[in-house]
């Protein structure tokens, strides 16, 4: 079952590079499509396609900016180190050596828990600035994943159990050889389950009451700015990218070829848009209950029946 | 001044008296300086660029000119597309609209969320209230000139004016950027006492650091 | 060697000579006195070294000359000569200590007191029930006389109730004799038990009058006011010889009686006792009053030997270690009780306080209590553990219940006092310091120690104070006056010491828990150095827990593990109630302990089956039907010990109230000693059914909600120590249920956890420690924005935190890899459910730890404060390496114990350790490729924003931008009180303290039918006698209703 | 007629000055200072008046007086009565109704603040209200010139001339023919 793993070699890391910066634009273009979408069921245009580079020379391109410390300093860095560590640990096309990246350093698990590295930092570096609405927004945003993984961790429990592996590509390796076989049709509660949870992470509406801007400002990044808020600008184009690669590996049959990634990218993102567009926000208990009535009971009966 | 910021002497948890001096130990005291462009001018140029491309605006309704603003973000008007947005913190907002009359009292707020914005940053008076004191030209708490106590990029004249002036006016602001001569922050830090002590005129119980950071 | 008749002789002659004095004689008599109890106690002494030592047999002495029944006689054994040194020395010292009183009552007080002795001594010797009353009927007069020493009002009231219903007494006695004599035709004992009275007409009759007086001798419960009113006010000396003395000879008479009713009668002496022994203390319960309660404490004593007189038939030869064992305890620890009780100026139990003025006489106390409960190494432990054996073999499982409940009572009020004496307010004066009463309290110390080394000689697995670890611990407290530093260095090296000793005799398993108790403890003990002056107390305490774990690890039997588990639960005891405000949670804690301990205990009972020599590897053989329910108990007991939910409540107080350097000790170390219980039950006994119940699924069930219950309750704590106290009951939660899982990787996670938690819930504790040292408060709202100020203290926190989420790329992570490994092949998948939701909710205190501590605001009282001191940091910053070395080669401390652990799941399972990668049948990692490259990716990004945010200002903490206000104030704008406030809305009704509230309500049941059954004794003679007649009926329509 | 009956109610029990009949259901009372608190309680407690609507001032600075209007509002029958107080404008003191009503405490900072008025008792008097920093003279007086302030405190801009719109629009749409 286990294939051989993939070894470090130097070539590697130019290949990595190659990752993140292909991923990096799609990314960019990508937010800013979705934005579009958003601004059209306004009936707005919305923003140019390219805005979003803009906006980054732009924040590049300010000439002062403070600091509250060290934390402060490092938290935009813990961030986009978990988007691009996330990116790098995962196989992105299956069945290619090159974009295998660094999966050798671990599997599904490490790939689950290092969605936490980059939260974590983030949630310091915020918490350092001293801002109460930055804690408040963490505390949102805490609480609100407890639940919220909760679907997303069962739905994993089980599909490695109905696969009986943990290795990201042998998962995909088992969903070869027609859509049929996907984890989203031979475990349609898995996958129900884990998209739920994936609404709940991609901070949008209905689940974006961490950021909510008419209330706490806009939460954690309150007092980020100029560069600070570039890294994050960044990491908000890459993480919900690899993290839709992580979904599209495990339930729809990964992508062999980057064409067919940026669509099923495409697709898999526009699930949180079109919830987003329509719904309005929550608040965190009532999202922790959503989660725990809806979604949990339909991970449960995933694991269960297995 | 008020009571918090007043020096005071606390006991610490080994017995110790100190003293606080809020002002000294809350606020950075360091003053603005004057901020150089970049080293080459292509890229100044490109940077400009992307400044007048990326207008983000602070979300502080200072007078009632506000409410000509929230069109801008229907349909109708839909300012998104020319890279103008509304951020909800003056650490990302690089465009203060002084939305029509400004009171004294909430000059200071201005002053305060101006000073907190990150350079090169912008202001646009909005309304003859900015400009001249408008109605408001003989009362006894709304200001007259706004360039007395913050450099004005550009005035949009009315009273109010329409959001199509509004938009005109956001134009003519991309403009004075890309042609580098928004240099507000740096006119400001350059005049620095000019303009606090302006400030200080009209606000009499000055209650914070001289230079929010 | 001089005849014991002599003993008797000279009692009656010293009496004889002391009424020719003068009256005005004070010295001379007492002198004479003094001489007279010292001979009698030198001969009685000679000839229990002539029995013991030399071997002797016992020996028959008839009075007239002639053999019984036409004379007296009396018969003088081992037991005799034992208790009649008891009654002697006890006589003696009290005499030494009554001295004042003597002097001021005269020569008619010495006498009585002569005869007082002696006639203790002829109940003990005497074999001819005639003269076995009239011996009582001149104690009872005796005493009665006795009483009146006293300085206390009431005395004369108690002496005269103790008269009207001694009468009573009597006349039952008397009666049963003349009916017996009637029946048997003979007054001797023996040969009256070998007329075996009850197959006579009317024999039984006559037996039950004899035996309820010699019964209600005993004050059993219900029928014990008046002794009660005695204990309380009359004189301690008095009274210590009253218990013991009195106590001893009369229990030796009751056993007498029972040889001459037979097997028959066995259960209602053991029904009465043990009804009083359960009685008595739960109304000890509610005592205030020292002495009073103390005579509480001697009736249940007295009622526990009863029911070990009860037990005559299955105890065989062991009888009169067992009982012997329990008496002495009981004789030696409440004569000192007594004695000191005379050095306490005031009678409230809280009073006990100005023991704390002499550290010697905290330990007296400490040893008396420890003697009277019955904890190793003393005789009542030894005592105990046959007792529990032998009540199990035969299967009397609820007078054992009984027993252990009784017992536990007994201990939670007797350590509630202790936990007085330590943390009280002490009166000025009040301690009424004199030399020789405290010297006579201090013999009986001595006598508890030396009884404790005889009885470990004497039993058959082998002498706890042989143990080099625990004589190392006791070693600490001679050495007490020396400066703490030396003694922590000492301490080091001690732990080192052993650890190094031991190191090769470990298998895989036994190593990681010894790493983790024995240099893992001496690393938390360098924060120990920072400690100033002498720091009494706390070198034999946390010795004494590291004995006890260092002596658990190697346990071969059964016995050897329960002795360790005691030691380090007393040990551990004492540490814990260092503590400033630790004094409840300390109580908790110990009866929690002790509790589970006697559940253990009854659990090995039950599995030895009367084996004498059990060894923990024959757990795998226990039969059918005992096995699981032998599992349950040994579970239980040890889950107490982590602390799963159910049994929880006592951990949050205990670790949080501790001192900063033993809540690291009692959190990262000691909870591990329940996992290795576990670990040692599960590898030997695996899965077990109980009802069709898998037993080890039940456990996995209580370990995801205690993983879920902890971390839940730990987010809503204000106080940063309780929050990770709380904190540990969620990990160890994850432990138990990885060791359910009852797969190898399941067992390999709950050893990383071992490891792991003690490496970062120590480093947290001690870097919490340090900074509530330094703010002055535990409370984590008052803190904020230290970061600066105590940078060390923070990094060790974030990496503390870091590792606990299971954040790749520290040491964490392993564990929740090996996790998922582990319920890959897990039978069960619903408790799946809570550890998923229970391990994300540990990002919510832990960040809450970090972010209302070290971020945010800072306050103005806190702007000055230092980082922690060097000593606190020190070992914070080990950890610190520790956890990385950890998180890069885990293979160091894990491999060899996965392979060692394959031979417990045929072999299948196990990690494949090739090269940088470990591998399992479902997933990989590879620990250091994933440090290496987050590493450059965080480097590469942090110099990128280096260069082109190089000209960050820095600014303040109210240079936030705040609305276009400025903040008030720090308090008011750090937002850390009720940090989860929303998180409370969706899920805090699962946080109701529905456990505590029940443990609680059986507190206060216990305590409030005690107080209102207590207000049967109204202090009246007459409803004392009442009540004796009561006793008389209904132990006679239980015992003689349907018999002639 | 309704606030005729009301006035005649409230006669019979205190003295009271004269009436004004704004509408059927708005009419004002005069009273003097030291009547206006039993009767507020009354009109309260006993007639249905429970809500305060307004406490406002005005400087009659000719006759030396402020008038103080309490309005108040019965609810139930939708009627309204405005008690009219003049206190000396050389003593500006008057008693406070924030037992009564705890929202007439902000009234009564904003007419200390603007008018100088003083509520002893009322709280946080002292504490600044809408105006930051404010010394000499309450802005709402009518001896305080705004005008004089606003030329001495904030610089005018060059160029500003100032006309009656009725004027300029006559200009704008007739030019010179507007007088015609």
């Amino acid at each position: 079952m286990m294939e051989a793993l993939v070894e470090f070699n130097w070539m590697r890391i130019p290949w990595a590079l190659l990752t993140v910066f292909i991923v990096f634009n799609y990314g960019f273009l990508m937010t800013a499509l979705i934005q579009k979408i958003a601004a059209r069921v306004g009936r707005r245009h919305g923003i140019p396609i390219w805005q979003n580079y803009i906006d980054l020379i732009k924040n590049y391109a300010l000439r002062t900016s403070i600091t509250h410390g060290v934390m402060f300093y490092l938290g935009p860095v813990f961030r986009l180190s978990g988007g691009v560590g996330l990116l790098l640990f995962v196989p992105t096309i299956y069945g290619s050596d090159m974009f295998s990246n660094f999966s050798f350093a671990g599997d599904l698990i490490l790939a689950l828990y290092f969605v936490f590295f980059g939260t974590l930092g983030m949630a310091l570096g915020a918490a350092e600035s001293g801002h109460p609405y930055s804690a408040i927004g963490i505390t949102r945003g805490l609480s609100q994943m407890t639940a919220a993984e909760l679907p997303f961790a069962l739905a994993v429990f089980a599909v490695a159990l109905q696969y009986q592996t943990l290795s990201i590509t042998d998962i995909v390796a088992a969903q070869q050889g027609g859509v049929l076989n996907w984890t989203l049709f031979t475990n349609p509660f898995a996958v129900a389950a884990a998209m739920m949870s994936f609404l709940g992470s991609m901070m949008r509406p209905p689940f974006d009451v961490v950021l909510a801007p008419q209330e706490i400002p806009i939460g954690p990044p309150t007092e980020y700015h100029s560069s600070f808020l570039a890294m994050m600008q960044t990491n908000r184009a890459l993480f919900p990218i690899a993290k839709i690669v992580v979904y599209m590996n495990l339930f729809f049959g990964g992508a062999a070829s980057w064409p067919v990634l940026f669509l099923k990218v495409f697709l898999i993102y526009m699930v949180s848009a079109f919830v987003g567009v329509v719904f309005p926000r929550f608040r965190v208990e009532q999202s922790i209950r959503w989660f725990l009535i809806w979604a949990v009971p339909l991970g449960i009966l995933a694991v269960v029946l297995v | 001044m008020k009571e918090e910021l007043l020096k005071r002497i606390v006991k610490t948890p080994d017995g110790q008296e100190i003293e606080v001096d809020p002002l000294l130990d809350y606020y950075c005291q360091e003053g603005p300086t004057v901020q150089p462009p970049a080293y080459t001018a292509i890229i100044e140029k490109l940077f400009n660029w992307a400044r007048s491309e990326s207008l983000w605006i602070l979300g502080f309704g200072t007078g009632c000119g506000a409410i000509e603003m929230r069109p801008l973000m229907t349909p109708r008007f839909d300012a998104y597309r020319y890279g103008i947005q509304w951020r909800p913190t003056p650490r990302q907002s690089n465009l203060f609209v002084i939305s029509g009359y400004l009171s004294t009292k909430t000059l200071k707020r201005v002053i305060r969320s101006y000073e907190q914005m990150q350079g090169p940053k912008y202001v646009v008076g909005l309304g003859s209230c900015t400009i001249n004191g408008g109605m408001y030209w003989d009362s006894y708490n709304t200001i007259k000139r706004l360039d007395d106590y913050l450099p004005v990029d550009v005035y949009i004249a009315g009273c109010m004016p329409r959001p199509e002036a509004l938009l005109a006016g956001f134009e003519e602001l991309k403009k004075i950027i890309r042609a580098g001569k928004a240099e507000g922050a740096n006119l400001y830090a350059k005049n620095f006492e000019w303009y606090k002590a302006n400030q200080k005129s009209v606000i009499h119980d000055w209650d914070m650091p001289d230079y929010n950071w | 060697m001089v005849s014991p008749m002599y003993i008797i002789a000279a009692g009656l002659g010293g009496a004889f000579l002391l009424g020719l004095l003068p009256n005005k004689w004070r010295t001379i008599p007492y002198a004479i006195t003094l001489a007279i109890l010292g001979i009698m106690a030198w001969i009685a002494g000679s000839w229990l070294y002539a029995f013991a030592v030399q071997g002797a047999a016992s020996v028959e002495i008839f009075t007239a000359g002639t053999q019984p029944p036409f004379a007296i006689n009396f018969r003088v054994g081992l037991a005799e000569a034992s208790l009649a040194l008891l009654t002697t020395l006890v006589g003696l010292h009290s005499a030494l200590y009554m001295k004042d009183t003597l002097f001021k009552q005269g020569r008619q007080a010495m006498a009585v007191l002569l005869i007082f002795i002696m006639a203790l001594c002829g109940v003990i010797f005497t074999r001819d029930v005639f003269n076995l009353f009239v011996f009582m009927e001149l104690v009872v007069i005796a005493t009665a006389g006795l009483v009146l020493l006293s300085a206390d009002r009431r005395a004369l009231g108690a002496g005269i109730k103790y008269l009207i219903v001694s009468q009573l007494v009597s006349i039952l006695l008397l009666v049963g004799i003349i009916f017996l004599y009637h029946a048997t035709g003979t007054l001797n004992i023996d040969d009256m038990a070998a007329a075996q009275v009850n197959l006579l007409q009317g024999g039984a009759m006559a037996f039950f009058l004899l035996f309820v007086a010699v019964l209600a001798e005993l004050k059993p419960f219900p029928a014990n006011g008046w002794g009660l009113d005695i204990y309380e006010s009359a004189h301690p000396a008095f009274s210590a010889i009253f218990s013991t003395a009195t106590g001893g000879a009369t229990i030796y008479a009751a056993d007498k009686m029972l040889q001459i009713g037979g097997a028959e009668w066995l259960p209602a002496a053991t029904a009465i006792g043990i009804v009083t022994f359960v009685a008595a203390n739960i109304f000890a319960l509610v005592q205030n009053n020292d002495r009073r309660l103390l005579g509480y404490s001697s009736v249940a004593q007295i009622g526990l030997l009863l029911t070990v007189a009860g037990q005559r038939d299955i105890l065989g030869d062991a009888y009169y270690y067992v009982a012997g064992g329990i008496l002495l305890a009981h004789a030696v620890s409440k004569a000192g009780l007594f004695w000191l009780s005379g050095l306490v100026a005031q009678r409230e139990l809280t009073d006990w306080a100005a023991l704390r003025s002499q550290p010697v006489l905290v330990f007296a106390f400490a040893t008396f209590l420890a003697l009277l409960v019955g904890l190793p190494p003393f005789p009542g432990f030894y005592a105990k553990w046959d007792l529990a054996h032998h009540l199990a073999a035969e299967g009397r499982l609820w007078l054992l219940g009984l027993i252990l409940f009784g017992a536990l009572v007994e201990a939670a009020y007797l350590f509630r006092w202790f936990g007085y004496v330590i943390k009280r307010e002490a009166r000025e004066n009040g301690l009424a310091w004199q030399s020789v009463k405290a010297d006579v309290a201090f013999s009986a110390v001595i006598v508890a120690w030396l009884l404790a080394y005889l009885w470990g000689h004497l039993s058959g697995h082998g002498n706890l104070l042989h143990a080099v670890p625990l004589l190392f611990a006791l070693l600490f407290l001679p050495l007490d006056w020396l400066p703490a530093k030396l003694k922590n260095v000492l301490a080091i090296s001690g732990l080192l010491y052993w650890f190094y000793l031991n190191y090769p005799s470990y298998d895989p398993l036994q190593l990681i828990f010894a790493a983790v108790m024995l240099p893992g403890g001496a690393l938390i003990l360098l924060a120990s150095f920072q400690t100033q002056k002498r720091r009494v107390g706390f070198y034999p305490a946390a010795m004494l827990m590291f004995a006890g774990l260092a002596m658990l690890i190697v346990a071969k039997s059964s016995f050897d593990f329960f002795a360790a588990w005691e030691l380090l639960t007393v040990g551990s005891y004492f540490l814990i109630l260092r503590g400033k405000h630790s004094e409840p949670h300390a109580l908790s804690y110990l009866v929690f302990s002790l509790g589970g301990a006697f559940l253990i205990l009854a659990g090995f009972a039950i599995a030895a089956q009367g084996a004498p020599d059990f060894k923990l590897a024959a757990l795998a053989q226990v039969a059918q039907p005992y096995a699981p329910w032998v599992f349950a108990m040994l579970a239980i007991g040890f889950m107490t010990k982590t602390a799963a939910v159910g049994v929880h409540i006592w951990l949050p107080g205990a670790h949080a109230e501790a001192e900063t350097d033993v809540s690291p000790m009692v959190s990262g170390i000691l909870l591990k000693a329940g996992l290795f219980g576990l670990f040692m039950l599960l590898i030997t006994m695996g899965k077990q059914q109980l009802y069709g119940v898998e037993l080890t699924y039940v456990m996995l069930w209580i370990g995801a909600i205690s993983a879920l219950i902890g971390n839940l309750m730990a987010i809503f704590q204000e106080d940063a120590k309780r929050l990770l106290a709380y904190s540990s009951i969620g990990q160890m939660g994850y432990a138990v249920f990885g060791l359910a899982l009852m797969n190898h990787l399941g067992w390999l996670m709950a050893l990383m956890f071992v490891i792991n938690h003690y490496i970062y819930k120590s480093m947290l504790f001690l870097s919490v420690g340090g900074i509530a040292k330094r703010t002055g408060t535990r409370l984590m709202y008052r803190m904020g924005g230290l970061i600066t100020l105590m940078p060390l203290s923070f990094i060790a926190v974030m990496i503390g935190i870091i590792a606990m989420s299971g954040v790749p790329p520290l040491s964490g992570f392993g564990g929740r890899w090996i996790f998922y490994n582990a319920i890959m092949t897990a039978e069960y998948r619903l408790p799946m459910v809570i550890v998923f939701l229970a391990g994300p909710i540990a990002f919510l205190y832990l960040f809450r730890l970090i972010h209302t501590i070290f971020l945010g605001q800072l306050k103005d009282e806190m702007r000055k404060i230092k980082e922690a001191p060097f000593w606190i940091v020190l070992p914070q910053m080990i950890f610190v390496v520790a956890l990385m070395v950890f998180a890069l080669v885990p293979g160091l401390a894990l491999r060899k114990v996965d392979l060692y652990m394959t031979q417990f799941f045929a072999g299948n399972g196990h990690l494949n350790w090739e090269g940088l990668t470990i591998s399992s049948d479902f997933g990989y990692w590879n620990p250091v490729a994933i440090m290496v490259i987050i590493g450059v990716i965080f480097m590469t990004l942090f110099l990128w924003l280096l260069f082109v945010n190089r000209k960050a200002q820095p600014v303040k903490q109210f240079n936030i931008v705040f609305s276009g206000e400025r903040p008030f104030r720090p308090e008011t704008t750090h937002f850390a009180w009720n940090f989860f406030a929303p998180y409370r809305k969706a899920l805090g009704f699962l946080t109701q303290p529905l456990v505590t509230i029940f443990w609680e309500t059986v507190s206060e049941l216990l305590h409030s039918a005690a107080d209102i059954l207590r207000r049967f004794y109204t202090g009246n003679g007459q409803t004392y006698a009442i009540h004796l007649l009561g006793f008389v009926i209904i132990v006679y329509m239980l015992w003689m209703g349907g018999k002639p | 007629m309704v606030m005729q009956a009301l006035y005649d109610t409230l006669k019979q029990r205190f003295p009271l000055g004269e009436l004004t009949v704004q509408r059927d259901n708005l009419a004002f009372i005069t009273v003097e200072a030291v009547r206006l608190y039993p009767l507020l309680r009354y009109l309260r407690d006993h007639e249905g008046f429970s809500h305060l609507v307004l406490l406002t001032a005005v400087d009659w600075l000719e006759d030396g007086q402020f008038q103080l209007t309490y309005l108040l509002n019965n609810r139930a029958k939708c009627q309204d009565v405005g008690l009219r107080v003049m206190i000396p404008r050389d003593k500006p003191e008057m008693e406070s109704i924030h037992d009564l009503w705890p929202a007439a405490a902000t009234y009564q900072r904003e007419l200390r603040e603007m008018f100088g008025i003083d509520f002893p008792g009322s709280p946080r008097l002292e504490e600044e209200f809408i105006l930051e920093g404010w010394h000499g003279i309450p802005p709402y007086r009518r001896d305080f010139d705004t005008l004089a302030y606003a030329r001495e405190t904030f610089r005018d801009r060059p160029g500003r001339e100032t006309r009656d719109p009725a004027q300029h629009m006559k200009q704008q749409l007739y030019g010179d023919k507007g007088d015609v």
